[in-house]
Order: C-alpha cells, then structure tokens, then sequence
C-alpha cells in the first residue's frame, strides 16, 4: 500500500508551501515595493524551524522507507532554515541594489532550493536524495544566472549549470552501481549489505563508492573538482553566491556525510584514506590559492574550498567525534561566511559591486561596525579563538588527532595559519589604509545590518559558549545509528 | 539476447557515441546522439523494458534532442574551428580515459557470478516491464520521488523562463 | 515460424497496400475537394475520355512518375548525408507507426487466430505517440540542411510547434488510456464493442469529447497541415523546409504529409469511434438492440470490420481536408497561444476529471 | 543468454566516452550532449540490473533520470540563450570566465 506519512516530510513540505505562496502573492503584489515576498518566505521558514525543531528525538521514517525525520536531519533542518533566512535577508536589501526585476521568482526559487535541502538531509533512499539535490542543484544554476544584465551572471550559471551536471552524471552512476550491487536503493539496506559484499558485489559497490565520491567531491568543491568553484562564485549576484556558498554546501555535506559515514561506513577503510588525501590537497590549494586574490569574492570562495577541506578532516576520523565536528563546524560556517557575504553585500551599492580589494581600504575606520563585524567574521574564518571558527577546527582536529589521523590535523592547523595571512590582510585593508573610496555601508540597509547582527552575535556565541551547540550535533550524529 | 544482437548493437551504439563527441559540427553531435538514444531504447526492448524504451523515444529522442536542436538551429551555430592548442588535453584526456575504461572493464567481461539478482537466462514473468508494473512500483515504494519530480518540473520551468524570457516585466 | 513470418508479411503489405495509394488519392482529392468546397471547377485537365475521376490515376500513377524522373537538386553548401536523409527520416517513422493501429478483430483461418495488427504491442498507444515524436526530426534536417534561410526559418517553426502540441496530444492519449485501463489498441477498439443504455456503441467519443477535441487540433498541429501550416507557410516561406527539394526527395516529403493525415484519421478513429467497430455486430453476426439478429460467417464479419474501419478513416481524412479549405492560417503567436494556454490546460483539467469520475464510478 | 555484466561493461564504455566528450569539447552544447551520454549509460546500467534482478526499481528509476534530465536541458538551454544573448559564442574559451 501508499505509505504516505506527511509529519516526516514537514519541513519540506513547509518550505514548498512557502515557495509556492511566494509565487501566488507574486501575482497579487504588483508595485516596486515586493520586500513582503522576502518577508512571506523568512515567516515560512521561521514555521519551518519551528516544526522541525519540534520534531527533534522522533526518528520517524515514512513514506516506505524512503525518507527519515532523525535528529541529523532536523538538525540539518534547522541549519537550512538559517542559512536560508540569512540569504533571504540579505537579498531583500541586494535585490534592491541590483534592481533585479525578477524578484518575486528569486525568493520562490531560493524557497524551491531549500525544498529539495530538506529533502536531502531527510533521504534515506539514493533516488530520493538525488531527486532533492537536482531540486536544489536547478534552482542554484538558475539563481547563479538570474541577474540577466550582468554578463558574469550568465557566465557563472553557466559554468556553473555544466560543472554540477557533469557532477550529477558520476553521482547517478554511481547510484546504478549501488543499485546493481545491492538490489536497493534505500540507504539502510545498502548499509546492511556492504559489509557482507564481497566478490563482483564489492566491486560494483567500491565502483560506485568511487563514483559517489566524485560527485560530492563536485558539489562540496573539493580539490581537485573545485575549479568552478571561484568563478561561479564571483560572477553570481553575492546574495546567491552567500546561499551556495554556505547552504549548498552545507547540503552537499549532510548527504556526502550521511551515505559516507553510515551507509557505507563499512567501506571506511577504502574511503577514509582518499578522503585524507583530498583533505589535505582541499585545504592548501584552496588556502594558497585565496593568497593570491585580488578580488573579495574570489577570496572567499577560495577560502569556502578551503573549509571543504578542514571539513573533510572531520569526516577522515569516520567516527563519532568527527561526525559531531562536522555538523557543528558546519553551524560555525554558515554563520560566520553569511556574515562574511553579508558585508560584502553592504559593501556595495548601486552600480558599484565594490568587490575589490582595493574598495575595503579604509571602510572600517568610516564604518565602524561594519568592520567590527567583519572582524568578527574574519577572525572566525582564520581561525581565532574565541570565535565560532576555532572551537570548530578545535573539534574537527582533536576528531582526526583521535582516530590516528594527527598528522592531518598538523596540516589543518598550518593551513589556518597560512589563511591568517588574507584573512587578516583584509583587515588590515579596513582599518589601517586610508579610504579611496565611501561606500554606503548598512545605512539605510535594515535587513543587512539584520543578517550581520545575527552571524555575528551567533558566530561570538558559538565561540564562547560552543557546548550546547555540539552537544546538539553529537545527538544529531549519533541518531544516525 | 544472444550474442549475435548484442555485439552489433552495442558496436553501433558505441560508434554513435563517438560520433558525438567527434564531430565538429554540434548538428551532426545532436543527430548521433539521437541515434544513440535509439538504438538504447532497442537494447530497452532486449532487455524487456518495452514502456522505458517507448518513453526514451518521446521524452529523450522527440523531446530533450529536439530541444537541442532547436536551440542549435536558433542560434545558428557554425561547426568548431579545431584548435591546436587543444590538442594535448584531448590526447590526455582520451588516453587517461581508455586507461580507465580499460581497468573499470575488467571486473565485468565475464559471467555474473557474485551479482546479486536472479540472472539474465530464466523465465521473465509476462508482467515484466508493463506499464502496470511499472505503475505498481512508481505509486507505492517510489511515491514521494514521484511526486518530488513535480517540483522539480515547477523549479525547471519557472528557472528557464525567468533566464530566456525576452522581457522580465 | 515460416507462416507466422508470412503473415505478418501479409498483413504489412495490406496495410501499407491501403496507406500508400490512399495517400496518393488524398493528393487529388485534397484538390478536388478544395473546388468543391470554393464553389468552383477544379482539378478538372487530368481527364480520360471526358471522364474526370481519371484525375486520380493521374495522381497515382503520373504524378509520382514525373517526381521520379525529375533532376535531384541539392544546393550549393548544402550538408548533402542530411539533406538526403531527411526526407527519409520524415517518412520512415510516420509509415511504421501503422504497425500498432489494429484494422480488424481476429481472422479465423482453418483453427489459425490471426489479429489483425501488424505488432501487437502491449504499449501499442505509446508507441505510436513514440514514432510521431520523430517526425520532427525530418522537418528540423529538411529545413537546417538545405543551406536556405527560408527552410531554416520552417524548420525551426517545425520543431517548436511539434514539440508544443506534443503535450497536449500526449494529455488527451493520457485521458483515453485512463478511460480504457490499457495502453493496448486492440483492446482500446476492443472495449468499445459494448453499449451504452443498450443502445449506444461504448464509442470513446462519448466519454471524451473533450479529448477528441484536442486529439484532432493537435494530430492536425502535428501533421503540420492549415490551419497549422507555419513550417510550411507558401507565402512567406516558399515551401518552408522542403523548400529545396525536387524529384523523389520532394515526393517523400509530400507523401508524409498526407501519411500523417492517414495516421491522425486512424488514431482518431481508433480512440473515439470504435475503431474497427461495426455498431451491434459482434463476433457472431449482428445482434441489434431491439433483438433482432443476423448471423454472419468470420470472414465477413472481419470485412465490414476493415470496411468500417476504411470509412472512418477515410471520413476523417476528408474531415481535415475539409478543415484545410474553411480556416485560415494562425499567426505563429495564435498557434503557441492555442498550445500552450487552450489546449494542455484544458488537458490537464480533462484528465483529473477523467480520474475522478473514475474514481467516483470504481467506489460507488 | 548475454550476461549482465556485458551490459555493465557498455554502459561504462559509454559514461567514459560522455566524460572524455565532457573534457576534449570546448563547444558548450556538445559538452551539455556529453553529459546526455553519461547519463544515458546509466540508465542502461539501470535497466540492465532491473532485468538481471527482475526488480521493477531500475526501471522506475530511469523514468525520474528522464525527468532530471529534461528539467536540467530547459534550464541548461535557457542558461545557453541567456548567455548567447550577451555574446555571440558558445566556445568555452572565448567565454572569459569558462576557461579551466
């Protein structure tokens, strides 16, 4: 019979219903003025969070099978929802900057991409999560290219578009050899099966491991499958570049460390070892290369490959503590390269992206608290204790140092110390040169200053008082089984 | 399937593939790889996928290549001018890939003994790959992937149009 | 083995003997019929001794001759593998979707059940929706391989109108899928051999006229005939994308035309008017309402089968000759307008009512 | 009987043939038909299993492939027109920011 248990779906179902009210209200809301579809979707997804919140410690599944309501997905749930309403924020005052005429359909679709997240943190079945990455993967390739003025938009869909089908190929592959090798598609059969494969069906199921890896290599931008990664990231209007930059990636995690570390955790032994490797090269190309930027949005996407790495660190430990580590760190992430986005959004203004460099020169000493955020953030990306960022490499490491790993924790920690040197070069921009040129900053600018008096405050918080945070993303790992 | 159909078939359909991406004018792409999907949705029938094989026709054959070759057509693409300096990638390229093929091949030209499943010879119920079996699958076990490609459809159209219509109002 | 080879090569040369001298006709009497509806002499040199129905053998016999024999042109910077292919590629799918159209019931021979359906295919619906889908790809070479803007011009029209009322045919095949439960034709022509009230033939027009209606708008959309004829358009675009085509290459392009007629005719005829169907003749003889009856041997019940099934679709060839002459040619917005925003919603409506009413009918 | 794994065995040929496409192309759309290719063979992988499971999910399976793959080839090609509309190349190397 149809298993339909709608409570498993919630969040996703929330998250469509809020896209789709967007859409309608888009009909309805004809003047220059659409901050209310802005507003629409961020009190959609304040429900959303607070249903999914509410289902923490249910561990339901439904729907045959095929999707779970664990405490990892309403945790990753959750961190959706953030960093969604954070894009959202942030786009409400961008949207205006770039007078973007297609308004209404870019909150709907930000809405639609958080719909097929969801949907991923909650699969637990290879097609239903491939289904919500291709949701979510669609209407990223649409909103990299949806300023249509802009050249570099167009350009960067369409790298974009082309570099994740490319990655979608070698996930379905892959997906066909598990397939073939475990007569399933639903994770927990998978997992169930991997451990006692052996002969063809192991070769089928490293093959498709193999592919697997590729893929989520793509998607997360780890090295070497990273090259998009920077010009999409630049040529996107900086809105949309904060949302793949912080909730894409975030989502490619959920599912790379939901299939990697438990339904094939069995195969740890064949994965971990590559994914040390990647690691390490993830990290210090992705660091060296950040050095060497002249442009802000470029170093940043840099610095996300980087985080990619560290990231992968965690997952290398393939055990509890590096599970927690993840989730958390990637809690501190979203919230510290929102906030790091955000700035660069108030940053510029009307005809003026400001996305050198150069432009920074001097804009804290004018914008005091603009550049007390962006220290914030900075010195949290770097690293720097007492911020979101160092509790979670602390984490991340300590994980990898437990499972033998110390000397790729020895290399992350060389990395956050060779990316001190951009991160604070920027600083140094801020506040040490004199200012060229004035930029309008969070004047004026409500939901910016909104969005970075959240990341802030959350990116301190999580520096001081992180166990209650990881204790959270413990939980959440550990109800994976 | 014996031997005898598949060898042929499969070298057809690996020549058309090659056709692809060999040739220099993306028409004459377009066309091979419409040739391809057909000869796939052929080796379908083989396989007793009768309804997969006629919806590779309509959705893959009459609909995504068309598309293709529309656009082709509208933006009155010229064949590609070959360029030197390309040269090495493709050798690179194709070598690292035969290379692959070569060792990723070499596990599976044999018989399936170790593959999960009841085998290839054997009797095939006659509901096999109708259109009702396939219905019973899609609305039970796959009911929400089903559903979810709704979405993804309403995600697609609303995207293309917003990125090719000529005037966001 | 061999005879069931032989049949089945029996039954591809019957229906390609009723398909191909019919299409040839549909060329003399599209034209005759085109005076007869302008109130004027038409068609009327082609005669033999006086008698103006010679017009026809004309057609059948001269008229593909003086194609034969005429010079194959292909322009200069023309692709000449495609060019030549095309018109092939438009033919070829359009005659093999006859394959699944079922003209009859079963032939009884000595204790031998023949079905009178060349590939009795359990999709049989899908694929002929299947093989008109590649009839695009004709029209798309045709018009890009000729090296002409004009054919350009066609061929793009081509494709995205077919591509367009695609969807909206597929909706309505959808509908009749879910009205019958089989995908089947024979059993489609099968099911509506029973009666409606006692009296009324279980005819599929009776259940969706609203899929009939966009089935008929979209196969003519699809056969790319007036009202439709955009990728063809005389006046603004020659030929459209047969533009530079002469000899028999011109002749493949102008049969599929009326072949197509023929297919959307049988298509028709089998999903909404009983397809085979004699009205109250079933596999015994006639059996009329009001209880009289009059039995009949196999063979001629299968006779007025193909017989009735001959008229039908002869009638609906006629029907959208009928059409060609009466409407004018849409503006290419009109067109898409008609497609996209008429037709797949009202698809899309006619299906879930369709659902539900069965639904409604299954519970109660 | 031609066992699975020679079905297996083409569907690899025909992913690695899509991928090299993917790599050796510098013609946008011929890259975009690569990965049709690619993800064709998997579906052949797909039916291929279905039939050596007599499971109906592979072929389940290929009909949402379809389905992402025509979703993904209307965005694509809008993404393509959007492009064209601002230059009038689709070779990855004119476009500044395509090279890798």
């Amino acid at each position: 019979m149809i298993d339909v248990s709608w409570t498993v779906l919630l969040p996703t179902l929330l998250a469509t219903g809020t896209a789709f009210a967007v859409l309608l209200a888009d009909l309805a809301i004809t003047g220059p003025e659409r901050d209310g579809l802005g507003w629409i979707g961020i009190v959609g997804l304040l429900a959303t969070a607070v249903a999914t919140a509410n289902a923490w410690g249910t561990n339901a599944t439904g729907f045959a099978g095929t999707v779970v309501l664990d405490d990892y997905a309403v945790y990753f749930g959750l961190l959706f929802c953030l960093a969604t309403i954070l894009t959202l924020l942030i786009s409400i005052d961008y949207i205006g900057t770039i007078s973007l005429k297609a308004g209404g359909e870019y909150y709907a679709i930000t809405l639609f991409a958080a719909a097929g997240m969801f949907l991923m943190a909650s699969s637990n079945d290879l097609i239903v999560f491939f289904l919500g990455l291709e949701t979510m993967s669609i209407a990223a390739y649409v909103l990299a290219g949806i300023w249509r003025p802009d050249l570099r938009s167009s350009e960067a869909a369409m790298k974009y578009f082309l570099l994740g089908a490319f990655a979608t190929g070698f996930l379905l592959f892959g997906i066909a050899l598990l397939y073939g090798a475990f007569e399933t598609t639903t994770l927990g059969d998978i997992a169930v099966g991997v451990g006692s494969s052996a002969g063809l069906q192991r070769t089928l199921a490293l093959g498709g491991m193999a592919l697997l890896l590729v893929g989520f290599g793509f998607k997360v931008a780890a090295v070497p499958f990273h090259a998009w990664a920077p010009d999409v990231y630049e040529g996107a209007p900086t809105a949309v570049t904060a949302f793949m930059a912080a909730g894409v990636k975030a989502a490619g995690f959920a599912v790379f460390v939901r299939i990697f570390m438990h339904t094939l955790a069995a195969l740890s032994v064949d994965w971990s070892s590559v994914l040390a490797v990647l690691a390490v090269l993830t990290m210090t190309i992705g660091n060296l290369s950040a050095l060497r930027q002249s442009n802000i949005k470029r170093m940043l996407a840099y610095s996300s490959v980087s985080h990619a790495g560290y990231l992968l660190v965690g997952m290398v430990a393939a055990d509890a503590a590096g599970g927690a580590a993840v989730l958390y760190y990637l809690l501190a992430y979203v919230l510290m390269n929102t906030g790091a986005f955000a700035v660069v959004v108030a940053i510029g203004k009307r005809g003026e992206p400001n996305e050198l460099l150069d432009d920074y020169d001097g804009v804290g000493l004018e914008h005091p608290a603009l550049g007390l955020c962006m220290t914030v953030f900075m010195l949290s990306l770097a690293g720097i204790p007492a911020f979101a960022g160092f509790t979670g490499k602390f984490y991340l490491f300590s994980a990898a140092v437990q499972s033998g790993y110390a000397w790729l924790a020895v290399v992350g920690v060389l990395n956050s110390v060779v990316s001190m040197y951009y991160y604070g070069g920027v600083l140094m921009r801020m506040f040490m040169a004199d200012p060229t040129k004035s930029v309008q900053g969070t004047a004026h600018r409500p939901y910016l200053t909104a969005t970075l008096a959240v990341t802030a405050a959350g990116t301190v918080m999580l520096g001081i008082l992180p166990s209650w945070a990881y204790e959270l993303a413990a939980d959440a790992f550990a109800s994976l089984g | 399937m014996t031997l005898l159909t598949f060898l042929p078939l499969s070298a057809l359909i690996v020549i058309f593939a090659l056709g692809v991406i060999l040739n220099r004018h993306p028409i004459r792409s377009a066309l091979c790889l419409a040739v391809t999907l057909f000869l796939l949705a052929v080796m379908f029938v083989f396989l007793d996928a009768h309804l997969v094989a006629a919806l590779q026709i309509i959705v893959y054959a009459g609909a995504i290549l068309v598309l293709f070759l529309f656009v082709i057509m509208l933006l009155n693409l010229e064949a590609d001018i070959p360029q030197r300096r390309r040269r090495n990638l493709t050798i690179a390229a194709t070598a690292a890939g035969l290379v692959f093929a070569g060792v990723a091949l070499r596990p599976f030209l044999g018989s399936d003994a170790g593959l999960p499943g009841v085998g290839m010879s054997g009797p095939v119920p006659d509901t096999f790959g109708t259109a009702a079996a396939i219905g019973q699958r899609l609305f039970t076990h796959f009911v929400l992937p089903f559903e979810v490609t709704s979405v993804l459809l309403l995600v697609a159209v609303l995207g293309a149009v917003v990125l090719a219509k000529k005037k966001i109002g | 083995m061999l005879i069931e080879i032989v049949i089945i090569l029996v039954k591809i040369l019957a229906v390609l003997g009723m398909v191909m001298p019919l299409a040839g006709a549909l060329g003399w009497i599209e034209r005759k019929g085109s005076a007869l509806i302008h109130d004027r002499i038409g068609a009327n040199r082609a005669s033999i001794y006086g008698f103006a129905g010679a017009g026809l053998v004309n057609t059948l016999v001269a008229d593909p001759l003086k194609f034969a024999t005429k010079e194959d042109v292909i322009p200069r910077g023309a692709d000449r593998l495609l060019h030549t292919i095309a018109p092939c590629i438009n033919l070829f799918p359009v005659l093999v979707a006859f394959a699944v159209l079922p003209f009859g019931d079963v032939l009884l021979v000595g204790d031998r059940e023949i079905n009178l359906q060349i590939a009795p295919l359990g999709i049989g619906v899908m694929y002929v929706l299947a093989m008109m889908s590649l009839g695009v790809y004709g029209v798309v070479l045709g018009g890009w391989a000729s090296n002409n803007r004009w054919s350009l011009l066609g061929g793009i029209r081509g494709s995205a109108q077919m591509i367009s009322y695609e969807l909206p045919m597929g909706l309505a095949i959808i509908a009749m899928i879910l009205t019958y439960g089989t995908l089947d034709l024979q059993e489609m022509a099968r099911a509506q051999g029973e009666l409606i009230w006692g009296w009324l033939p279980a005819w599929g027009i009776f259940y969706q006229p609203v899929a009939f209606l966009i089935l008929l708008v979209a196969g003519i959309a699809e056969s790319k005939r007036i009202p439709f004829d955009l990728p063809e358009s005389e006046s603004e675009l020659i030929s459209g994308y047969f533009t530079e085509y002469s000899g028999i290459k011109h002749l493949m392009f102008f049969m599929t035309d009326f072949v197509e007629v023929i297919i959307v005719s049988g298509l028709v005829s089998t999903l909404f008017f009983g397809g085979w169907q004699v009205p109250y003749l079933y596999s015994s003889g006639f059996e009329f309402p009001w209880g009289a009856s009059i039995a009949l041997p196999n063979i001629a019940i299968v006779l007025l089968q193909i017989v009735s099934f001959t008229l039908k679709i002869v009638f609906f060839c006629w029907f959208q000759i009928m059409i060609r002459w009466t409407i004018p040619r849409f503006r290419y917005d009109q067109l898409m307008h008609l497609g996209w925003l008429g037709l797949l919603p009202i698809g899309f409506v006619n299906i879930v009512a369709t659902a539900v009413a069965i639904l409604a009918t299954q519970s109660a | 009987m031609v066992p699975a794994t020679y079905y297996i065995a083409l569907s690899v040929l025909l992913f690695v043939i899509g991928a090299i496409g993917f790599l050796i192309r510098r013609n946008l759309i011929v890259m975009f038909m690569s990965i049709e290719l690619m993800l064709n063979a998997a579906n052949l992988a797909f039916v291929a299993f279905a039939r050596h499971q007599l499971s109906m999910d592979g072929q389940v399976i290929v009909f949402f492939v379809m389905t992402v793959a025509a979703a993904e080839v209307a965005v694509g090609l809008a993404i393509l027109i959007a492009l064209f509309r601002h230059r009038e190349t689709l070779n990855a190397d004119e476009v500044r920011m395509l090279r890798w």
